[in-house]
């Protein structure tokens, strides 16, 4: 099955924040206004009810001259997702197109998947149910998987107009990114492909104007540490230890049984002496 | 309704969201027809209607999808020229022009000095608001001025308009000319 | 049970507070170990609908996250005195500990033993309470960075879970083997009755604690078994 | 816009002054996109560093209100360098004519001004004429009254130093302009000017867009692909409706209001001699005015009574935005209609417009919102409504989408808007509610026989036997009809002065040619050639997608370059051919009388570098804006000698010595004009939820604010609360060896919808444009505190 990938030049990107309602619209998602950010940005970061934020970011290079960078911000839908890796439920599963999602049937909002992403882009949201009873589900961006199902792209990319936003074909997505660095280079000297390997590579990646770090992301993003030792030790361990602990005392009352039997005429509590 | 040549068009119009498929992007990956009536895929069998964004200038195009007598989805005419698709954070939430709690749904009255609004039906409204107008009017109204013709009343403003539809500027332009309205304006001066 | 042979002289092994504390935290252990199962591992989901949902068992489990800190306080407040003893006695380590071991795996298959005197806890009882120890402040102390991420670093966040979950691996190990000794295992289940009473029969105070009871025995707390009013009786 | 948003994509260099497309014209960004992909280059001239100056190749900063020294330098900098297309000036420009001796120009002034009535006396601008009525000209250019000579002495005052020290533009940056721009002088290059309010709210608005214009013909960049001078429209259909004549001084089609002062307009020919020119297209304007009363009148039109020229009224004054409110507020006005119009966040000293509401008796306002307009008696926003007599009606109207109708964009395309679904509520479409009035009003008017219900019962109103009007017959009756025979009309090529035709708009007539075929509704978007899309909807006049488009090519009718050909002269078929419809005779050839004539709508043909026929001069000159921090560097005349004054307490004006700062009002992407559309809806006032000021790091630095604390604005005016907005992308400028601050606001905000705030206007002042009377939004003092 060939991949697909999410292609973000914020190079190209305007600004205009049509990717951001195209989100909300699609997947009906309510308003969440946020307090006054000291920036024309809405939100700080991608929460349950927004997954995708434009960031906005004034920055001077080091020739001193001022650019004002823009970021579309969402999940990257890592090949390695340490969402994926520490949901007690497997509610998270990558699809056939690499894109990461969320079944909300089963998710059960324990939130370890918010805590443990490496791009802080999953949140959890509380609901009220018909009866009133609260419940909550962790929430992101889906990459419109129900739209690349029906062969449509995602929303955000279909409104995107300044071509910032494309969707493609893994291998092709990837030599674009490559060819734009170049491309652009002369007017930012530290563009860059961001695609981090340390999670496996992402099927969102960027072409990033500046260093990652100027966009807040993190310059060498993995699955945590702690998630690997949870996930691929210590549960395991743990697990085994449950079941050794329970065989151990199985066979104690059994072998228990098997002895009070023989010495039936004799006390028990022989040993005492 | 929509007197569209044929051509795809008139197909996304009559048939619904299955058109749809062909003028959005396609990926190439789904080798069914897309659009296949999947349960619970927003705009399966909705009805698509193409507009004009009614924001700026630019006159960007836009498909209502429309769904059990809401507007359920609005994104990009692909078809448009101008915008192919494309839009910006202003036409894509269209729908909330639907949508919004704070839409007007009734005639609201509010009497002199009243501190609040009260609702009233159409035909009171408007037969209340001509009633004004024909009073301020005749009791304004100027047929010669220094020996001209003049025929106008210059007590009744009328402004606004810049979004209103060609049809209807034209309607109000000859309206308030008809009534002899000289303070006429609109948004091009503010 | 063939007890009819041991004299029926019980005598006070644990203070109130303690039985109170041990009870309170048994149950708040299992609460919590039963609504969290079902969060541990996808087995288990079954569970969810008998708390009411992953809402429910969230909350049941923080209610008893709670209670489950309790009985330190109840035994600070009310007994001090039998909690200092406890903490001597985890942190003195004496020869005798060590031979208890080998005994123990024999009493505990059921197999010919026998007892190495000890104290008031014997050495199995003090590794249990160590690491019932560690184990409850691994848990409670991730815990919390679990309860309210909000307030601790992402990286303790992160690494909380992996303790929460080694914590629990770990405790319920012990608490399992634990369990089976003081309910199911003959030879441990006087000692039932000393949690659930605070008393036991005094001969089995002697057997397992011989050193202890022979302490208590001089300064005249209970009564000296080896007194022929007693074999009398029996 | 003389060009389209498609086109944008075919320019070398966009020079996008007053305005910010990348904000306020979103998608115009793709087409820019494009252009930059193909090697175009983009220019930003603004106060403040945007998100259009964030994808531009060049910015440079000017303080608000120095537009014409900016690009007056410019065109000094393309003559001295030699950059400007010669051919096209001398063909296609009055650049040879000669002006009439006692035309001159002092310190500031023209010839022909009258300090009392502030106004200029025009003749005294005339141009030299043959006795034949033909202009004299001198192609060489070398005459020293010839316009070329005179317009290269004006801007010679405008030299780099002179000009960088007015605007505060780092010279480096300006000569950079300069350079990138004017580079598109060169035949087989297209320069675009791109602006919208920035350029025209100020007291010299118009002559900011002359300008550009001016700057345009001499590079030869009009009439041609990725070339032109293009206005970006801010309403969806404020093309259409001024098109339609919905200002006081414009019947539909451009054709003048008939005035009560003017002797000549006493009579329906004194108004046609007076109004008609000898040469151009223009000199057909007797059939469109009387084909526009045969429209409005039908049979009551007749030419015993000059075809009821006599029912239109004729007013006495300026009507326009400002003056109506100041009539208002003197308690001059009875009763006002209000469509989809907010004023109280909109209008300029919007304080003032709010209190003048309360003087009317009754307001009807059409919305589909609850508007701070409609709303202005209530306490929140500072009335106390026991004091307040008006009657309010306000009527919900229908979306866009809730109807069906044309509109026309900034580049004149008339596109149909189909309905997608029923009104909300009880809410129904303008056209409905404007008929049903208008129906009602007849009734009331019915048998009347009093001389002054004639103009009214005059008024055909014919659209249907329904309950609603048939927007069909208003469709076919503005596209016009041949009344001898019924038939719609083919185009404005057909309609007489005579009677026998009718038309609504002249200008628009052809987009409905058949029965069945409204244009507007051509859906066919195949490229039929340089991304003109002549089958999709309709452009006026005629369907022309590139105004001007006789100007691609040169005098003999060749494309000046084969990548920017449009049309071109086809001596085989003898007509004009290319991707576009020409915007000329499609059968004048090049050699013909006329055949030059590129810019026919203008009396002999060309266009206007000098233009006798503004209010304030026939070149564009700097004055300082009415609220300035500095004395004007050109002359002794500090703000624009030829605009209206408005004393006393209906306009405050403040001074450098109470408020030394700048200020200027914009929008923001997610807000729409005065919010009430996009306020109301949630997910556009999350993404802009709160009203801010942007102030430069320096500035704030000196007032002790930091970013997100509240702030205090105050001007002459009155006093805003806001969040301070503390950013890089503003700079303090260095205008004259002094620093100068300039800060900036959103005006959308006011106290109804999800997202609230205080309102810019509250700030700026009643004072307009010299001849359009646009306020001046864009530039005004202020001072600013922390709260």
């Amino acid at each position: 099955m060939t991949k697909y990938m999410k292609y973000v030049d914020v190079t190209k990107c305007d600004g205009c924040r049509a990717c951001m309602v195209a989100c909300k619209n699609w997947n009906d998602l309510p308003a969440d206004p946020q307090d006054f950010q000291g920036s024309v940005q809405s939100h700080p970061k991608v929460s349950a009810d927004t997954w995708n934020v434009m960031q906005y970011i004034e920055h001077e290079n080091g020739k001193g001259d001022l650019e004002y960078l823009f970021r579309h911000s969402a999940c990257f839908h890592c090949t390695d997702a340490a969402c994926e890796k520490v949901c007690p439920e497997n509610a998270i599963s990558y699809t056939k197109y690499g894109t990461v999602v969320i079944d909300h049937d089963k998710c059960v909002g324990c939130g370890y998947c918010v805590q443990n992403c490496p791009f802080e882009v999953i949140s959890l949201k509380e609901y009220v149910d018909k009866n009133g009873d609260k419940y909550r589900k962790s929430q992101k961006c889906t990459m419109c998987t129900d739209r690349l199902e029906e062969g449509l792209q995602p929303a955000c990319v279909t409104t995107c107009h300044t071509g910032s936003l494309e969707f493609g074909e893994e291998t092709a997505m990837l030599k674009k990114a490559e060819q734009r660095v170049q491309e652009i280079k002369g007017r930012f000297p530290n563009a860059q492909v961001y695609n981090p390997q340390g999670v496996g590579g992402t099927h969102t990646i960027y072409v990033l104007a500046e260093k990652p770090s100027v966009y807040g992301l993190p310059e060498n993003p993995k699955v945590p540490t702690s998630a690997v030792v949870w996930k691929d030790y210590a549960q395991p361990i743990g697990k085994m230890m449950l079941g050794a602990t329970t065989m151990a005392l199985v066979g104690a009352f059994v072998t228990n049984n098997i002895i009070s039997r023989k010495n039936k005429d004799q006390d028990g509590g022989q040993g005492h002496e | 309704m929509v007197e569209i040549n044929l051509n795809r068009r008139q197909f996304l119009k009559l048939s619904g969201a299955t058109a749809v498929t062909l003028a959005v992007v396609e990926l190439g990956f789904n080798e069914k027809k897309a659009y296949a009536q999947s349960k619970g895929f927003k705009i399966a069998k909705a009805t698509v209607t193409p507009t004009i964004c009614c924001f700026c200038g630019v006159g960007c195009g836009i498909l209502v999808h429309t769904k059990d007598n809401t507007v359920v989805y609005t994104e990009g005419d692909p078809d448009n020229p101008i915008n192919e698709g494309k839009l910006c954070s202003k036409g894509t939430t269209l729908r909330q022009l639907y949508t919004s709690e704070k839409r007007l749904t009734k005639p609201l009255y509010r009497a002199p000095g009243s501190d609040k609004w009260v609702e009233k039906d159409w035909n009171w409204m408007l037969d209340t608001i001509a009633k004004r107008t024909k009073e301020t009017r005749d009791a304004s109204f100027v047929e010669t001025e220094n020996g001209i013709t003049v025929n106008k009343t210059e007590k009744i403003a009328s402004l606004g308009g810049a979004a209103l539809d060609n049809e209807e500027t034209y309607l109000l332009s000859k309206l308030m000319r008809g009534l002899g309205v000289t303070y006429l304006e609109h948004q091009a001066r503010i | 049970m063939s007890n009819q042979n041991k004299p029926d002289v019980k005598i006070r092994r644990f203070p109130k507070a303690f039985v109170w504390a041990h009870a309170i935290n048994g149950i708040a252990f299992f609460a919590l170990y039963f609504t969290a199962l079902p969060m541990y591992t996808e087995f288990f989901d079954w569970l969810y609908p008998v708390f009411g949902g992953p809402e429910g068992a969230r909350l049941l489990h923080r209610i008893f996250a709670v209670i489950f800190i309790t009985p330190t306080l109840i035994l600070a407040i009310f007994s001090p005195k039998f909690l200092v003893m406890w903490i001597k006695e985890l942190i003195t380590w004496k020869k005798r500990d060590i031979a208890f071991f080998g005994n123990f795996v024999k009493e505990l298959f059921g197999f010919k033993f026998c007892h190495v005197k000890q104290t008031f806890f014997n050495a199995g009882e003090k590794i249990n309470s160590i690491l019932q120890m560690f184990c409850a402040i691994l848990v409670i102390a991730s815990g919390f960075t679990m309860w309210l991420p909000q307030f601790f670093p992402r990286a303790l966040v992160q690494w909380g879970y992996v303790l929460h979950n080694i914590g629990f691996g770990l405790g319920i190990a012990v608490i399992v083997g634990h369990v089976y000794l003081s309910v199911i295992h003959k030879h441990s289940r006087p000692g039932w009755s000393g949690v659930v009473t605070g008393k036991v029969p005094a001969w089995w105070a002697k057997g397992h604690y011989a050193d202890w009871y022979d302490e208590e025995v001089k300064q005249g707390n209970f009564p000296d078994l080896d007194d022929p009013k007693f074999k009398k009786e029996a | 816009m003389t060009n389209h948003w498609n086109d944008l994509q075919h320019t070398d260099c966009a020079l996008i002054i007053g305005a910010n497309p990348a904000e306020n014209h979103v998608i115009s960004f793709r087409w820019l996109t494009k252009a930059r992909e193909n090697g175009g280059k983009i220019i930003s001239v603004d106060p403040r560093f945007t998100r259009t100056s964030s994808q531009a190749d060049v910015y440079a900063s000017l303080r608000s209100g120095t537009d014409i020294p900016f690009v007056g330098g410019m065109i000094k900098y393309a003559l001295d360098n030699n950059l400007i297309h010669k051919e096209y000036v001398a063909n296609y420009t009055n650049a040879s004519f000669i002006v009439k001796e006692g035309y001159e120009f002092k310190d500031g002034l023209f010839s022909g001004y009258d300090e009392a009535k502030r106004s200029y006396d025009k003749t005294k601008w005339a141009l030299e004429s043959n006795p034949d009525g033909t202009p004299v000209k001198d192609m060489t250019l070398e005459h020293p009254r010839s316009v070329f000579q005179l317009m290269k002495k004006h801007y010679s005052r405008y030299d780099v130093d002179t000009v960088t020290a007015v605007t505060g533009t780092p010279k480096e940056d300006y000569l950079n302009v300069c350079k990138t721009f004017c580079a598109t002088g060169k035949a087989g290059k297209s320069g675009t000017i791109m602006y919208a309010m920035g350029a025209t709210q100020h007291t010299v608005g118009s002559q900011n867009v002359r300008i550009y214009a001016i700057l345009q013909l001499l590079l030869g960049n009009i009439g041609i692909p990725g070339g032109g001078i293009n206005a970006m429209r801010g309403e969806s259909n404020v093309q259409g409706s001024t098109d339609f004549g919905l200002l006081y001084d414009n019947l539909t089609g451009y054709l003048a209001s008939p005035k009560a002062t003017v002797p000549e307009h006493a009579t329906l020919a004194g108004y046609l001699a007076k109004e008609t020119p000898v040469s151009g297209y223009w000199s057909n304007k007797p059939k469109f005015v009387v084909s526009l009363l045969k429209a409005w009148y039908g049979s009551n039109a007749t030419k015993d009574n000059e075809f009821g020229y006599h029912f239109l009224p004729k007013g006495n004054k300026n009507y326009s935005h400002i003056n109506l409110f100041k009539t208002m507020y003197d308690g001059g006005l009875d009763g006002a209609f209000f469509f989809g119009t907010n004023p109280v966040v909109g209008g300029p000293n919007a304080g003032k417009e709010k209190e003048a509401l309360g003087k009317l008796k009754w307001l009807v306002a059409i919305d589909l919102w609850e508007t701070e307009s409609s709303a202005f008696w209530q306490k929140a926003a500072g009335s106390n409504p026991a004091d307040i007599k008006t009657e309010v009606f306000l009527l919900p109207a229908s979306a866009s989408f809730e109807k069906e109708g044309s509109i026309s964009n900034s580049s004149r395309w008339m596109q149909y808007r189909w309905k997608a679904i029923d009104s909300r509520g009880e809410a129904r479409p303008d056209l409905d509610i404007i008929h049903e009035l208008a129906t009602k009003l007849k009734k009331l008017y019915a048998g009347s026989s009093k001389s002054a219900d004639k103009p009214f019962l005059a008024l055909d109103w014919n659209y249907g036997t329904g309950d609603v009007p048939d927007i069909d017959l208003v469709a076919k009756e503005i596209n016009g009809y041949d009344l001898t025979t019924g038939k719609l009309l083919p185009g404005f090529g057909a309609l007489k002065d005579d009677g026998t035709t009718s038309s609504g708009n002249w200008i628009y007539s052809g987009f409905y040619p058949e029965e069945g075929k409204n244009k507007s509704k051509n859906r066919d978007n195949k490229d039929t050639g340089g991304h003109h899309y002549l089958n999709w909807s309709f452009a006026w006049p005629m369907n022309r997608r590139i105004i001007y488009n006789r100007a691609s090519a040169d005098a003999n009718g060749n494309p000046w370059s084969k990548e920017k050909a449009v049309i071109w002269w086809d001596s085989l078929q003898n007509k004009w051919v290319g991707n576009d419809v020409p915007d000329f005779k499609a059968d004048t050839a090049p050699a013909a009388p006329g055949g030059t004539g590129a810019f026919m709508m203008n009396k002999d043909g060309v266009a206007l570098l000098f233009a006798p026929t503004l209010n304030d001069g026939p070149f564009p000159e700097h004055y300082e804006p009415y609220e300035s921090p500095m004395p004007n560097a050109f002359s002794s005349q500090e703000i624009n000698p030829a605009i209206t004054l408005f004393e006393g307490d209906f306009n405050k004006r403040g001074f450098k010595s109470d408020y030394p700062i700048v200020a200027t009002t914009y929008r923001v992407s997610e807000h729409w004009q005065s919010g009430t559309m996009t306020r109301n809806q949630e997910w556009l006032s999350e993404l802009a939820g709160h009203m801010f000021v942007e102030i430069s790091e320096e500035l704030a630095k000196e007032k002790g604010i930091k970013n997100k604390d509240k702030i205090v604005v105050t001007s002459a005016r009155g006093e805003i609360e806001a969040y301070a907005m503390v950013t890089k992308r503003y700079k303090p400028f260095k205008v004259r060896g002094k620093q100068v601050h300039q800060i900036g606001m959103p005006w959308h905000f006011g106290f109804k919808g999800y997202a609230t705030g205080a309102t810019a206007n509250r700030l700026t002042p009643h004072i307009g444009d010299a001849n359009t009377m646009i306020p001046e939004y864009k530039a005004f003092l202020c001072d600013v505190r922390r709260a």
